[in-house]
Formats: structure tokens, C-alpha cells, sequence
């Protein structure tokens, strides 16, 4: 159990720093090892969750709700009621989406997500986050300069357009969804899921072209 | 904690490096440490105390070192002040539990209850308390002048700051009391804040910067 | 500048080696950077500029490396703005000026002549300026809320605190500008704050903490 | 010339961060090689300055002006009204003590001065700050926790004791005239000199004992 003493823990942060090896690989190594040798872990269950958030759980999940918003209103109503239990109707309610909002652009508003304490993400529905998300570059400069940041990414948002920047300061998760395409109106959910970009979902992405 | 975490607004970190295009992780150890992460957690932990026990990191180790090897920094210390293991056990990358007998590791989790747990663990931070919310939406409010010493999610950027309750979240665990072990909900309120509240550049802006915030950071404007 | 040097009351820096005992430089590479920082100056350099270049380090950087090792870095950097030398050279270690012919070096200086000089270059910051000093000794004073992007004196703890003017201290050259090349004078005080204006965790202290602050900084409170 | 262009600077930072050696004392060497190499600097003059720190400007200043201040009333009340023209009667003006202020500790007010933006200091009377009033801990604590920041230096404040913070914001600089100890009134002005510690005039150090 926990005392919760964070001097201590503060503590032994400074004699790690100093005792661990001097790589990241052979860190957690350790760590592992460690787990393993104290019968804490099996080292399978890892594997496991490896394979599930390389093959199963990832930003399509997120491209499939955003193309089943755009094609039936009811749906995208839904998801703008109450996400968690919208996704869960494709099973993919889970990890940090249990209290989902979608927040939708529009050509006069663009969404952007982040998390400026730590780098709070909705893992069920868009896994892992991309390295950019979790670095102090993003984290800092979002909430300031999100103009600049959009920039960086090749998107240029017009004045007429209000950027709203979502930052993750509780257990809240956001998914932005972008605007759907221009003539993409015959397309299937399938292909319209095709369109979606990680970052489209993140707002670092905005006018996802035609199909 | 006014620590090295909070990022937001903070200035000199640079251009992003804006491609990440390949897999969700781009190095073995990666992938190990998200699923130690996962599975390898001590009793009565909190998310909340997690963050705290990473934002106590050495500021030049938060900064220095990637992404999930502060992930395994903030295992270790969890493990260490909790008990699960010490600091010589480190050392050696070994158990020096004398007189403990080795129990058997647990069961190793298939794909499919990796997936069903990933499901089950949609943990909800709602709850219902007694007291009405004190904040209504479309209400002016301005965000606490101070921090405080432990964990808090009021992000420095955003103190002594006039914003609008946009939404009511519901009552949510209080992370400044959960870090330290209690639980206790209170009302949670999502707030709007003018790009030209928050920044000095941004005069004449008509950009928004939206937190989720705890009633007790806010007060009437 | 909301930089990494910004550090008063930032948590998580750890306990204080208290002891320095030795002499002033513990390496020699110290002794020489102290020297190089005092005979090798860009022309129309202002103190501000180059502590604005020095806070422009990357942050692990400025945290990760030795105190004048910072103080080389920075020296690098102005000489390369203002045209002294180029990354290439830095590379090279050597003048790759093709057409230049080296000039005699400055002649050598004496320590009789250095310690003259340490006593000549006593620089003074204040002037007179025509209009009178906005605030009184003894009056309150509220901070301002934000602060610039550029280099600036007023630090992130002691942005938006009512505070008590304690001493006029003369006109100053203002540094926000100076650190972009423009000296103007401005009238400066020392603010004195109650310990628990600044910090939760000081209620109910008797200390206080000083800081000079320059006019515009401050609002009639 | 400068242009003062933060955003140049900013990229030649991380420039050389990556391209500088990766020792602190091949980075200064390169720096010295590449100025004598462009006749901009004379290698015997950096010594010169070397020297001067070392051998001649030091705390033993700030130690003589302290013991004169506690010997002698009309002085201590010179470097009070002006502390520069007091200091240069000793011919101790000089680098950073053209708007040098002391602040006297009493038996109810103790003073501790720090930098928290970089690591100013009053060099032609105390010299080279130590290493620990220019690393991230004491800049960061001395304002928020000047008693726990004694505590470590071995220094207990009584309740009764106001603790100032002098943070040196401006072009001031500050000397703490610390308590002269009791029984040390036969003494001479050189016998004092030599019970003032160098951080005694910073205020990490307070009470000097008896000579």
C-alpha cells in the first residue's frame, strides 16, 4: 500500500536518477525483470496488450465513428449526447473514454486537443498517441499558439475561423470531428472511414480533401 | 505542484516535430513498458497519485528522457514507495526477499481478455453528491490566484483567470484529494477562457482556450 | 518570457548542495569562461539581451548543464547573431574568413589593468527622465497579470499580487527594451510582499519578499 | 551588430545543441580557440581576469566593508544612506555595486537575497557566487521556502524572526550586514573581517559565533 508521501517519493526519484542504467531500453528492462522475478507480472499478459494496442485498438476505431457521424445524423446526435455509450455501439468504449466528448469543426470553428499537464489521450478509440502529442514542444505551445502550432503542421486557419483548444485538465476525453469532404456524398462508411486522419481527430489536421 | 509538468504556455521548447507516422511504438521497450503500465499496478493506486509520482521527476529527467521511460521512472517509484520492491533490489535486477517463497506469476491474459479488460476498465470519475452545483452555464467565474503545493489540475496558465462555464461535467473525483488517497467528488464544470485572458499576444484574438475545472478552483466573477 | 529560467517558486528542484568551499572556479574551463565573458563582448550588447539570449537555451540544456558551461553557450550564440563567427567556424574551430587578414589581437591586459577595469565598468542603469515617479513609498501596488513574450523582469510568481511600494529606487533602463536593443529609462521601485500573497502554503507567515519592479509593471492597487 | 531576433537565437540554440563537443570543457575551448583565432580576444587578458577573481576580488571584501560597518557608526551609516560610495572608499566599486543596497539583520528580521530569473550577484565585493546560488534548487526555493532553504544551510529562524527575500529583479544588487556576535568588542576591524562568512552577506548563514 501507498503512504502517498510524495517527499519520499521525490527522494527516490533523485537516487534512481543516479542508480539506473544510463539507457531506456535497459530501464525497463529492469523493470520488467524485476516484475517478473517477484511473480508480479507475466510477461505473456505484456505481449497481450502490446498485440492489442498495435493490431486491435488505434485510430481507426476513431475514423469508423467519424464516418458513421457523417452518414447517419442519428448517430453523429447520439455521439454529441453521450460518446461513451455512442462508441460502445461499435464496442469501443475502454481506456480513458468513459467520459468522451466530440466536439465538431465547422468552417467557422476549429477544434484542437491537448493536454498541457500530462498527455491524457482516449486510448480505446485513437491508441496510442503519436510521439509530437506527448512532447513539451506541443504541450506548451497549443493552448498559446495554436495558430502557430497548426502552421507547423502544414494548416493554415483563416481568421474567420475560431480556434478552440480543448485542454485536458480532467478525466474528460476529446474527439474532434472534422468536417466531412466535399464530394464524398456516394461514398460508403468503409470509404469514408479511409479519409480520416489521426490527427483530423486530434485537430492537427483539417480539410481532409476528396476521396 | 508548480512543476516541471505544467506545460501549457510555457516558451523555448522549440518547433514540434510534426511527423510520427510509423506505429504506435517506434522502439521493443515502448511496447513493454505501455503493457507493464497496464498490468502491473499496487493496491489502492490512483491515477491521480500516478501523475503526481511522475510529476515529481527530476526536471531534467522529465525533460531529457522519452515519452515512456518517465512512464517506467514513475513505475519504479510507485513500486518502491508502496513497497513492492527496493531499492537494492534494483540494483541487483533481482528479489532479495529472503524467506519469500516464489508464487506463481499470475496467468498469462490472451489477446481477447487483453481486449475484453481494455473494455471493462472504462473507469467512470462520477458520482452523485449532495450539495447543488454552485456555478451555472453561461456564468462569468475567475480561477484560484494560487496553486497548491500537491497535485492540482489548474494548470498555472489558467489561475486568477475570468472565463464562462460553457458545460456542467457532473461531480468528479477531486484530483488534489485523490492523490493523496481520499476520494471525494465535486462538481466539475467545463470553462472558456479568451485567448487574450490567458495571453499577453494575443490582444484582439478571437481564439478560446476550454479546461475542465473543479468548483473549487473557481469563484464567482 | 515564460522560459525555463523563470524558476522562483518552481517545485521539484530537489535539496541544496550547501557546500562550496573551494576557490571560485572548480574547473579550469570555469576560470576561462568567466574571462572570455569579460574581454569578448559584441558591439551594442545590452545586459538584457544577453540574458534573454541565455533564456532562450533549450530547457534541458539550461537545466542539464554546468553554470558557466550556460554562460558559453550564451556567448556562442551572440557572437553568431551578431556576426562574430559562424556555425561552420564552431565546427571547424578555426576562422574560415578566406579574404581576412588576421589583425593583431587585442594587446594583452595586465591584472593592475583588469582590476581597474572591474572598478572603471561599475555601469549605472539609472538616468533622469521628465515625468514623475507614478507611485509613493508606502502605497499599494497590484502587479500585472501577464507577463510578455520577450524578455522581462517581472516573474511568473509574482504576476497579478498586491504588494506595498518600499522604496523609490531612481529611473532605470527598462529591460523589456533593452533586450531589444532600445534603452529608455523607467521609473523603478522595491515591492515588498507578504510571503502569503505569493504562496498557499505561506498563510499566516510573517515573511516577506522584495522585488524591484519597474512602473509599468504595476497598477494603483 | 545585433538585430536582437530571439527567434535566430533560439534556432542557433538548437543548432548547437547538437553539434557542440559534449563536454562543458571542450565547448569553452573551442569557444576561446575560435576568438584568439579571430584576433578578438587575448588569451593573457582572460587569465588576467582569472587571476583577479581569484586572487584579489573575493568575499574578503564584503568581509572588510561588514566589519568596518560594525567598528565604526559614521561609516555604517554611509553604507546605508549609499552603499556604492561607501563600498569605493575601500576602492571595492566595480563590477555589478553601482546600485549595490545593504540590508541589515536584526534580532527580529533576517535577510536573504537570491536571483530567481538568472543568478545575479554583487561580483566586485563578494566575487564568484558559490555553486549553489546559481543552481535550479536555490533559485526555485529561496522565495517559496527561505526557512526549509536555512534549515538545509544549517540555520534555524525563530518565529519571532521576519525572514525578507531580496530577489534581485533590477540592476540592484544586495549585501545582509549580518549581527555583529557578541563579546567581540575589544576586536579589530581585521579580527572581525574574519569572522564574517561569505554567506552571511548572501543570508545563508547567520548567527557568526564568538570570535
Amino acid at each position: 500500500m501507498s503512504d502517498f508521501d510524495a517527499k519520499k517519493v521525490a527522494e527516490i526519484h533523485e537516487h534512481l536518477h543516479s542508480h539506473l542504467p544510463s539507457e531506456s531500453a535497459l530501464r525497463v528492462k529492469a523493470l520488467e525483470t524485476l516484475l517478473v522475478d517477484k511473480g508480479l507480472v507475466n510477461p505473456q499478459t505484456i505481449d497481450a496488450w502490446i498485440e492489442a494496442y498495435t493490431e486491435e485498438i488505434g485510430p481507426k476505431r476513431g475514423a469508423r465513428v467519424v464516418a458513421k457521424a457523417w452518414s447517419d445524423p442519428d448517430y453523429r446526435q447520439r455521439l454529441l449526447d453521450d460518446a461513451p455509450a455512442a462508441i460502445d455501439e461499435l464496442g469501443y468504449l475502454g481506456k480513458a473514454t468513459a467520459h468522451l466528448k466530440v466536439v465538431e469543426n465547422s468552417d467557422t470553428v476549429h477544434n484542437l486537443v491537448v493536454c498541457t499537464l500530462c498527455s491524457c489521450y482516449p486510448f480505446s478509440i485513437l491508441g496510442i498517441a503519436p510521439a509530437w502529442y506527448k512532447a513539451a514542444a506541443y504541450r506548451s505551445r497549443a493552448v498559446r499558439d495554436p495558430r502557430g502550432v497548426l502552421a507547423e503542421f502544414g494548416v493554415d486557419i483563416g481568421d474567420n475561423v475560431e480556434i478552440r483548444v480543448w485542454d485536458s485538465t480532467a478525466e474528460l476525453r476529446y474527439l474532434v470531428i472534422p468536417q466531412r469532404p466535399a464530394g464524398t456524398e456516394g461514398m460508403s462508411e468503409d470509404e469514408l472511414a479511409e479519409l480520416v486522419t489521426r490527427n483530423s481527430m486530434i485537430g492537427t489536421d483539417r480539410d481532409l480533401g476528396e476521396g | 505542484m508548480d512543476g516541471i509538468h505544467d506545460l501549457g504556455g510555457k516558451q523555448g521548447y522549440g518547433p514540434i516535430e510534426v511527423d510520427d507516422e510509423g506505429g504506435p511504438f517506434h522502439e521493443d521497450w515502448e511496447g513493454r513498458e505501455w503493457g507493464i503500465a497496464q498490468c502491473a499496478r499496487t493496491p489502492g493506486i490512483t491515477i491521480d497519485w500516478w501523475r503526481h509520482c511522475r510529476e515529481l521527476i527530476m526536471p531534467v529527467d522529465y525533460l531529457g528522457r522519452p515519452y515512456f521511460d518517465s512512464w517506467a521512472q514513475t513505475d519504479f517509484s510507485t513500486y518502491i514507495e508502496a513497497g513492492w520492491m527496493t531499492l537494492e533490489e534494483i540494483a541487483a535486477v533481482k528479489s532479495l526477499e529472503a524467506n519469500r517463497e516464489h508464487g506463481e506469476p499470475p496467468a498469462a491474459m490472451t489477446l481477447q481478455q487483453v481486449l475484453q479488460e481494455d473494455h471493462d476498465h472504462a473507469f467512470r470519475f462520477d458520482g452523485e453528491i449532495e450539495a447543488a452545483p454552485v456555478f451555472s452555464v453561461g456564468q462569468r467565474v475567475v480561477t484560484a490566484k494560487h496553486g497548491h503545493a500537491g497535485h492540482t489540475r489548474l494548470p498555472q496558465y489558467a489561475r486568477g483567470r475570468n472565463g464562462t462555464i460553457q458545460a456542467y461535467n457532473g461531480a468528479h473525483v477531486f484530483p488534489d484529494l485523490s492523490a493523496r488517497g481520499t476520494e471525494v467528488h465535486q462538481h466539475c464544470y467545463n470553462v472558456m477562457f479568451d485567448a487574450a485572458e490567458l495571453w499577453p499576444e494575443a490582444s484582439g484574438s478571437k481564439d478560446k482556450v476550454c479546461l475542465d475545472l473543479w468548483e473549487s478552483y473557481l469563484r464567482g466573477a
